[in-house]
């Protein structure tokens, strides 16, 4: 047992004790928001100090400290670090339970970097029912009607959820007897299956495991709970949610499917074919109904159901692979990396406005662009790169993706994508046009806190590097694909 | 050439867009300037590119002031710059045009930070499109050209100008989005985003990973949509119509010919045999685009809208030449979407300044304006000319070239000449054209003057200066247009040589 | 003989339980039936040769879950209402029948590795080598704390009156 | 190296640069000198003239009557195409040099007392050196597109003329009206061109005959070329069935129509053929269509030019008329033959617009309803136009008679149907111009004007004009004309002069046109019989000349604004806005069925329908909030759907897996 | 007639899917949660019975069931705490009228 190799993970619970400890006895409340950010940093700094060298399995391998691990943690450290940011307006309106709140953000970070280096079944469901009860807390902090309403459904629904995925892992665990991801695929290669009815148990595993993660990633026809949730919840909450669990969901989907199911290829076929079309549908539905919306939340909700369906087309693209290049998982990585700092700058951004605006609805948005020049550009340029417009990052995540999946034959699913990137265009524009186009509403600047602002500008920034200069983050995604050990 | 000059003049109008966005809207002189100064240097430097382009023909084929550096290793990205005879000519053109709109835009009051901003950084994205030889740059500098307009038509236009500017958008990324899975196709056949590379070695001599035929049309869906070739015309008008008129002008100018360039330099260049294959659907599509654009045009009742539809048509004349697939067709349609650039532009400029100072753009209700306004008559006029192919504008000896290339194709359908036998159906279209063209004149221009325009004022210096040097620009063409197809062949020889013929 | 008969039994109350829970309006005696599930649920482990789990069944389910939905249930004073079937009953059924019979048709025709061996006997000593020895899953039963750490939390924050 | 031949490229380059003088430093710089403008093209068209003499008179005395002038290289596409810019100087140039020399000059002296004081004198003289420039260059080209570069230009040149008093909304209709019907025949010019080439590999005239004579050139290449051509002349030259403009382009000052309408551009199209002729000459089917059109457009045009009322009208279908002899004398007699007529047709149909322009002057009107008893004002112009319409109806010794009268010898020889038709025509043609003075000199005056006669600025050009056409027609007497151009023999004066009566058509023709003369003379001078007697008489045919056969309510009533405006265009026009929008705009089934079909039966008025697109996204639009209604909010619904979702997976998988 | 494994596993069956109808018709979020819990218990049966037919000597399934009932007590925990909340502010439970939210 190595403790160092789990040292951010310490650190991060260690950062959330102290949180609430604090909370007790400090007045200052904003101090706790540094001392959650130093958590995460000093996590970040642990996490660093492990990338190099090999992977590392620890706790009886039930924990990889590989690239593809360290490189989620290194994504979700700084999301929760741009939660947090972007958290403090909001949080510093709460009479109670400021302590609280950055905890149970540093225990869902917490889990989610579990998450990912976990490479074992229990540890694995245990760790995203950590997230996942961080999270239904979250949601309904806010406690008004919405936001409880918007728990109760993400509880119930996760809880069904984590019940049917529980049920898929017994399966799984049943039909091979082992829970470790790299036993697991052992076991089925000495079974040596030749598919057919005598491994319809281990299908209905995998089937039903696709299910459970398919309702954290928000994968068509999982994803109804999205819009709801995404509009109830508090809207640093909705980000964290968005960018940050479904990141997870799609760690972990790479990691189980790729590390204990890719072979024989049947069974990869199998289940390539289904992310497939459930990709397909998803981001139609998802973009589709996103052009009637009129609450950004809940139009962002959508968009994010269809940015769900273009990852799951890398992995479709894992799945369907013939030659074993890695090429979907990077891409799928990149693209999250894309998508997390694209879809944080935007709800960033929809804080500070709605903060002025007091609505979420997409028309109290009008004039935005006169009002505060620099807030509107950087949403326009976060809806621009969620379009998929060049020189951002949305652009060179999808650019990686689609052709991961062209090289798999995939081509019918690209088309299907691209032309949903068009009408994606539509709604995300809507919301520039309303910005710059339409006359203001309200008087006067939206004015924003320093640590929004920050948080906005490493958004932004990170939205440019990786439609600018993708090559080192493309990197890093293509060592974290290869280097996923078990 | 040791310093980037690609890059330098493909760039300066971007960094003139960060220099203005850092100013104030109050200053619209200094921002006026600004642009001015941040197109014309890059004019300037294209002038001195264009002289230098070495013309000889043992330089056919190469690629001249090549610029490249690794970008994304990963995918074997490069940022490749460089220019032959086929994109020479549209670069120049959008440089020229650059510095002109700017002009043009001069009278622009509304919020004009943001205008010129959006404007200079429209040219830098066509530039690079012209200029990059790498499908992702290509790509990239395709899609960047959206946002400018998207906001240019969205704000400054009139009309159902959100409407124009959505469908304008739409259409786009639709055509992109076309574009990019044939992108991806070709990429993952090649394993190169090198168009040189690609060209060189020849799309045949890899395994495909789709159809040919499926790579061929999916990228001349994006190329087709910008060009635009019927059915996926409808977005132009709206554009144009509701467009201000600088950015008709870069619209009609070199936008259009993005669309163009790309099937010359992908669809025909990368894949010749695809392209002699299909060459029949493409060349009535073209004829269609000739006659059917120029029908509709004469039922036009705006003056811009009508301007817009007779580029429906124009751009058929491009179509045909290029699927003609022979070498002097293919300088023609180059050389008609250099004159094409020149002379809607110089329309559409003429238009807006009528439409400026009359306030009025229904052609039914304007008439007379001879009298109270003749030097815009004259370069209205002169322009009109340009549009019917009259002998000695460049729109002659384009349009020419492209007939007598296309009517020297052998592109059969079992035994039937279709490229004959089209070509000559869409001479017709220089018949419809001086329809429409001398129609308009005759209802904007002449009759009775009306009392409603007493006191229109006529062209100011400026408009005057900016016509003038379109006119030179259309004569000096039309005169000699050797200036052009020396260089616009050097980039031609090669692609008949890949097409066998 | 005896363990076909015990599982007999068993399931039947287990299934009536459940089914009781389910259809009953009444939410107090869902609950009831609830915890009397649990209970039937408890006699399977025995009849599966987990003793310490039929153990931890009944405390922990039918001692703090089953109190807490008590509990819950008169907090939210909806006795009364009860606790009808809504519109959905009649698609749910349909969806359910067609997934169960799914399940059952993947149980059946699945080839189990099943293990001729005889289980353990006493598990609670192995249990424990399994959770805190060297090789067992101490990982998970560490993250577990922090888990109840995040329960706790989050009751505190939704129950409490913000005042 | 210099080539003293270089110098003819100054022939029509000095009125360019007069075009450039007047329009870009002139008419910015000198707005109150106007008449500096009219000097400046008068000296050009004069230098124009020397040089045009002294080409006459190099070219006879070359042995082949050529010059050789180096070509430019224009464009030159490896493999593709080479197009060379160059001049032809033969004897047909330099004929056709001094006859377009020669009237432009006579015309822009002419025009100074025409145009005087018009607002947009400047204007007019730059068009006018713009169109001398054009025309020359058409006549100098060596090959088909140069030919056709200028043919274009002088189209230009001819609507801008025509539009000149652009305020006026005929004015503006007929110089539209020319420049489109003319290019209806450009563009048989522009795709026989390009099919010659696509076949021979060059535009040059020189070596197109060379082909054709050798025989290379043969068979339906040469014919379907010869006559894509000849449409180019159809159209230039106003024959059937293109000639409705040039009666419309009257509309210009009349000065241009005797320069442009009359003697230079509307003769380009004899003047094409005549260049192209080996072509027509080896395809038998092409010189008989040139024939048929030029035969039948004379006697066409004629019938029309009897009961006009407008001067100039009569005049123009008496040009379209006579375009149609040349015509005809191409097909049947050869270049000389056709261009002989064009020589003379040119000095006294000059002559005869200049004089109607000089009694407009007079009278401010064109109408010969209001004209009558000018002879004793206007002595001067009398004299002239009656020497101009006798040499016109043919009249011994004019140069009419001599021209005319090869042409009837050459179609009794080859063409005994058009022969028959065009002594009619002779009939026709002496009846209507005298009609026309008769109607204008003699008897009372009928207006309302102040009458004198012009000044010595516009009637010295008359004279000269008359002058030359009397003696223009003597050239050939001796056959010289025709041995110019390479063929025939040659007469002494005498023989020629007097000889010619030892046949019996001429005879018969003199006597067609004298009656011709007569009946004018009974009707309109004497009024033994009454014009509204014979109209009444033959309504019919009184109201089928008089409306031109209808055929300009045909082409513009019918197929312009019915069948294409208001007919296919229209439909594209719908079928643009509705179908191809209307189908992205909304899916098919609503945006095409129910709102456009169902739309159109109901009725076209009830267009509220389309205010409700919205961009692609209505199809898109419309599913979203169908879609959307899916979401009601309901957990347990989202939970059913998951369940949905496994059971579809499960089945899929196990019926698939 | 002998016990084995499939009979445990359709016994698990026949409880989980009773679990997943009661969460899906049921009104009251309260019982929703306890069907939840059901389908836990029907997951656990099945851990148990692979543990003692797959594995008999690992007990893997006995550990993972005794995961799963911790983590399903706190699950219960929380989304009773949720309900209560909701119940606060809403003055109901019931699932079926909790749609604020839609469209």
């Amino acid at each position: 047992m190595d403790l160092v190799l789990i040292t951010p993970e310490i650190v991060l619970l260690v950062s959330a004790i102290v949180v609430i400890l604090l909370d007790l006895f400090l007045q200052r409340k904003s101090l706790l928001a540094v001392i959650s950010l130093a958590g995460l940093a000093i996590s970040f700094g642990c996490a660093v100090g492990l990338w190099c060298g090999n992977p590392q399995t620890t706790f009886n391998d039930m924990l990889t400290v590989d690239k593809f691990a360290l490189f989620f943690k290194f994504l979700f450290l700084v999301i929760s670090a741009l939660v947090i940011l972007a958290s403090t307006d909001y949080v510093s309106k709460f009479t109670r339970f400021q302590g609280e709140y950055y905890a149970l953000v540093l225990l869902s970070t917490l889990g989610m970097t579990l998450l990912t280096a976990a490479t074992e079944l229990i540890t694995i469901f245990v760790a995203l029912e950590l997230i996942s009860i961080s999270l239904y807390a979250l949601v309904g902090f806010l406690k008004d009607s919405k936001s409880t309403e918007a728990s109760l459904k993400y509880m119930l629904l996760g809880a069904i959820a984590s019940a049917i995925l529980l049920y898929g892992m017994a399966f799984v665990f049943g039909f091979t007897g082992k829970t470790q991801l790299g036993d697991i695929a052992q076991a089925i290669g000495t079974l040596s299956l030749a598919g057919g009815s005598a491994s319809f148990g281990l299908l209905l595993g995998l089937i039903l495991l696709i299910v459970g993660f398919g309702f954290k990633i928000a994968a068509f026809p999982f994803q109804m709970w999205v819009p709801d949730v995404y509009e109830g919840a508090p809207t640093p909450i909705t980000a964290y949610l968005s960018v940050a669990s479904k990141a997870a969901g799609f760690a972990i989907i790479l990691r189980i499917f790729y590390t204990a199911f890719d072979l024989p290829t049947w069974l990869s076929q199998d289940w390539g074919i289904i992310f497939a079309v459930l990709a397909a549908i998803g981001m139609t539905v998802g973009n589709i109904v996103a052009i009637p919306q009129v609450n950004i939340k809940r139009m962002l909700g959508y968009s994010s159901i269809a940015q769900a369906g273009y990852l799951m087309l890398g992995i479709a693209t894992m799945g369907l692979s013939k030659s074993h290049d890695f090429l979907g998982q990077s891409s799928v990585i990149f693209f999250l990396a894309g998508y997390a700092v694209t879809n944080m700058g935007a709800f960033i951004a929809i804080i500070a406005i709605s903060n002025k605006v007091g609505s979420d609805l997409i028309e109290d948005y009008a004039g935005v662009g006169k009002r505060s020049p620099l807030l509107a550009l950087a949403l326009t340029l976060c809806l621009i790169s969620l379009t998929g417009i060049p020189l951002t990052a949305g652009f060179m995540g999808k650019f990686y993706i689609f052709s991961a999946a062209v090289q798999q034959n995939l081509l019918w699913l690209v088309i299907i994508a691209v032309l949903n990137s068009v009408i994606s265009a539509y709604y995300y524009l809507r919301v520039v046009k309303v910005m710059w186009l339409d006359e203001p509403k309200f008087e006067g600047s939206v004015s924003s806190s320093g640590a929004l602002r920050l948080a906005l500008f490493l958004a932004c920034f990170g939205v440019l590097l990786l439609g600018v200069i993708p090559n080192y983050v493309m990197k890093l995604a293509e060592w974290a694909a290869q280097m996923m050990g078990f | 050439m040791n310093f980037n000059i690609l890059s330098l003049i493909i760039f300066l109008p971007a960094l003139g867009a960060i220099l203005i966005a850092c100013t104030s809207n109050s200053r619209a002189k200094l921002i006026k300037y600004i642009a001015a100064i941040f197109t014309l240097i890059p004019l300037i430097l294209a002038i001195c590119v264009f002289f230098s382009f070495d013309r000889s023909p043992t330089m056919a084929g190469v690629i001249q002031f090549e610029e490249k550096a690794s970008w994304i290793p990963l995918i074997n990205a490069y940022y490749h710059v460089g220019l032959d005879g086929v994109s020479l000519p549209l670069f120049f053109l959008m440089t020229l045009l650059g510095f002109l709109v700017v002009l043009i835009s001069w009278k622009i009051d509304l919020r004009p930070r943001e205008y010129f901003a959006w404007l200079l950084l429209l040219e830098m994205s066509i530039l690079g499109v012209f200029a990059s030889l790498d499908f992702l740059l290509f790509f990239i500098m395709w899609e960047i050209e959206v946002i400018p307009m998207f906001f240019l038509i969205s704000i400054w236009g009139a009309g159902r100008k959100e409407y124009s500017a959505f469908k304008y958008v739409l259409y786009t990324l639709f055509g992109s989005a076309m574009m990019l899975a044939g992108i991806l196709s070709v990429y993952f056949t090649t394993h190169s985003l090198s168009m040189v590379d690609i060209t060189a070695r020849g799309i045949a001599s890899y395994i495909p990973v789709v159809p040919q035929a499926l790579m061929f049309f999916l990228l001349l869906g994006g190329f087709a949509v910008k060009l635009p070739v019927f059915p996926f015309h409808t977005w132009l008008p709206d554009a144009h119509t509701d467009a201000p008129t600088a950015v008709s002008v870069v619209l009609a100018g070199t936008l259009l010919k993005m669309g163009g360039y790309g099937m010359i330099r992908v669809c025909v260049s990368i894949f010749p045999d695809a392209a002699r294959q299909f060459a029949p659907i493409l060349i009535s599509l073209a004829m269609v685009n000739i006659i059917y654009g120029a029908a509709v045009t004469l039922k036009q009742t705006d003056i811009k809208r009508l301007i817009a539809y007779s580029s429906v048509s124009h751009m058929g004349f491009v179509l045909l030449g290029i699927f003609s697939l022979t070498t002097v067709s293919l300088t023609g349609a180059t050389l008609q979407m250099f004159s094409h650039g020149l002379i809607t532009g110089l329309l559409f400029a003429t238009a807006g300044i009528v439409m400026h100072n009359t306030h009025e753009r229904d052609i039914n209700k304007m008439g007379g304006l001879a009298r109270q306004i003749p030097i815009i008559t004259v370069i209205f006029t002169i322009a009109g000319l340009g549009a019917m192919g009259v002998p000695s504008t460049s729109g002659f000896i384009a349009e020419f070239m492209t007939f007598l290339g296309s009517f020297q194709s052998d592109i059969l359908v079992g035994a039937f000449p279709i490229a004959k036998v089209f070509t000559v159906i869409s001479i017709l279209g220089i018949l419809l054209g001086a329809g429409y063209i001398l129609w308009l004149l005759q209802r904007v221009f002449y009759n009775a003057p009306q009392d409603k325009f007493n006191g229109v004022h006529d062209a100011d210096k400026l408009e005057r200066v900016y016509s003038a040097i379109f006119i030179i620009m259309i004569f000096l063409v039309g005169v000699y247009p050797s200036i052009l197809t020396n260089v616009i062949k050097t980039g031609i020889t090669p692609i008949i040589n890949l097409l066998g013929g | 003989m005896g363990q076909v008969i015990a599982f007999w039994i068993f399931a039947v109350i287990i299934v009536v339980a459940a089914l009781g829970v389910v259809l009953l309006r009444n939410v107090f005696r869902a609950a009831m039936l609830l915890i009397l599930s649990f209970i039937g649920i408890a006699g399977v482990y025995i009849l599966l040769n987990a003793d310490f789990l039929a153990a931890i069944q009944v405390l922990i389910y039918v001692g703090a879950i089953g109190i807490l939905i008590i509990l819950a249930i008169m907090l939210t004073r909806e006795v009364p209402l009860g606790s009808p079937s809504n519109k959905f009953r009649i698609p749910a059924l349909f969806v359910v029948a067609l997934f169960f019979g799914g399940v059952c048709y993947a149980i059946l025709s699945t080839q189990w590795q099943v293990s001729n061996v005889l289980p353990e006997a006493n598990t609670t000593s192995k249990l424990a080598v399994k959770l805190f020895g060297e090789d067992g899953f101490v990982l998970p039963l560490q993250i577990i704390p922090i888990l109840l750490l995040a329960t706790v939390l989050s009751a505190i924050v939704l129950v409490k009156d913000k005042k | 190296m210099f080539d003293q031949n270089q110098y003819i490229w100054l022939i029509f380059l000095i009125p360019l640069l007069s075009w450039a003088i007047i329009s870009l430093i002139l008419k910015p710089f000198f707005k109150d000198k106007p008449k500096i403008a009219g000097y400046v093209t008068i000296a050009a068209v004069a230098t124009s003239l020397l040089l045009s003499i002294w080409v006459l008179v190099t070219v006879l005395g070359e042995p082949h009557h050529e010059l050789e002038v180096p070509n430019i290289s224009w464009v030159i596409i490896e493999g593709g195409a080479t197009i060379n810019l160059g001049i032809i100087v033969d004897s047909l140039t330099a004929v056709m040099l001094i006859v377009v020399t020669v009237v432009s000059l006579m015309v822009q002296i002419y025009s100074q007392g025409y145009m005087h004081g018009d607002a947009g004198y400047h204007r007019y003289y730059a068009h006018m050196s713009l169109f001398t420039t054009a025309m020359l260059g058409l006549v100098l080209a060596n090959s088909l597109l140069l030919m056709f570069v200028f043919w274009e230009l002088v189209g230009l040149c001819s609507y801008l003329l025509i539009g000149f008093w652009f305020h006026r909304p005929s004015a503006a209709n007929a110089a539209k009206k020319a420049f489109i019907v003319t290019r209806i025949g450009d563009f048989g010019f522009l795709a026989g061109m390009i099919y010659l080439y696509a076949n021979t590999g060059t535009f040059d005239t020189a070596e197109l005959h060379q082909m054709a004579i050798s025989g290379v050139l043969a068979g339906n290449v040469l014919t379907w070329g010869a006559i894509g051509i000849f449409a180019g002349a159809v159209g230039k030259s106003a024959q059937f069935p293109l000639h409705v403009w040039l009666p419309d382009a009257m509309e210009g000052p009349t000065p241009v129509s005797a320069l442009i309408h009359a003697a230079t551009m509307a003769a380009a199209g004899v003047f094409l053929v005549a260049r192209t002729y080996p072509l027509f000459e080896h395809s038998a089917v092409a010189l008989q269509t040139v024939a048929t059109v030029g035969g039948f457009t004379a006697i066409f045009a004629a019938s029309i030019g009897l009961v006009q009322n407008d001067i100039k009208r009569v005049l123009a279908y008496s040009t379209i008329s006579q375009l149609g002899y040349m015509m005809l004398g191409l097909a049947t007699g050869g270049v000389a033959v056709g261009i002989f007529h064009l020589f003379n047709h040119a000095f006294f149909k000059a002559l005869l617009f200049l004089g109607a322009g000089s009694v407009n002057h007079a009278t401010k009107t064109f109408d010969m309803r209001e004209m009558g008893g000018l002879r004793k004002v206007m002595p001067r112009t009398y004299a002239t136009f009656v020497i101009g319409a006798l040499s016109l109806a043919g009249i011994w010794p004019l140069s009419g008679f001599w021209s005319k009268d090869e042409i009837l010898v050459k179609s009794l020889e080859n063409q005994p149907v058009l022969f028959a038709l065009a002594m009619i025509t002779v009939f026709m043609t002496a009846f209507y111009m005298f009609r026309v003075i008769f109607l204008t000199f003699g008897g009372e005056y009928r207006g309302k004007e102040h009458l004198h006669e012009s000044s010595s600025v516009m009637t010295i050009p008359l004279i000269i004009l008359a002058i030359l056409a009397c003696g223009s027609g003597l050239l050939n007497v001796t056959g010289g004309f025709s041995a110019f151009f390479g063929h025939g023999e040659t007469y002494s004066v005498v023989e020629g002069l007097f000889g010619i009566f030892a046949h019996p058509l001429p005879w018969l023709s003199l006597i067609l046109a004298g009656l011709g003369i007569f009946t004018a003379y009974a009707v309109y001078s004497k009024k033994w019989l009454s014009a509204e007697a014979i109209g009444k008489r033959f309504s019919a045919l009184y109201k089928l000349f008089y409306n031109k056969y209808w055929v300009d309510e045909l082409y513009e009533g019918i197929i312009v604004k019915k069948v294409l405006m208001g007919g296919i265009f229209r439909v594209f026009q719908l079928f643009d806005s509705k179908v191809i929008d209307g189908g992205i705009n909304t899916n098919f089934v609503q945006g095409f069925i129910v709102r456009n079909l169902f739309g159109w039966f109901k009725s076209f008025d009830q267009k509220g329908v389309d205010g409700a697109v919205n961009g692609v996204a209505d199809t898109t639009l419309i599913a979203g909030k169908t879609m959307r209604k899916v979401q009601t909010g309901q957990l347990q619904l989202y939970g059913l759907i998951i369940g949905l979702g496994i059971v579809a997976l499960i089945v899929c998988l196990f019926l698939f897996g | 007639m002998s016990i084995g494994l499939e009979h445990y596993l359709i016994l698990s069956a026949i409880l989980f899917s009773i679990g997943l109808y009661g969460a899906l018709s049921k009104h009251n979020a309260i019982v929703i949660l306890m069907c939840i819990e059901i389908m836990l218990s029907a997951v656990n049966i099945a851990l148990v019975a692979f543990s003692r037919y797959i594995v008999p000597l690992q007990l893997t399934g006995q550990v993972f069931a005794i995961f799963t009932i911790a983590v399903a007590a706190a699950e219960t925990a929380v989304g009773l705490a949720i309900i209560i909340a909701i119940y606060r502010s809403r003055e109901t439970i019931d699932a079926g009228k909790i749609d604020l939210m839609k469209w």
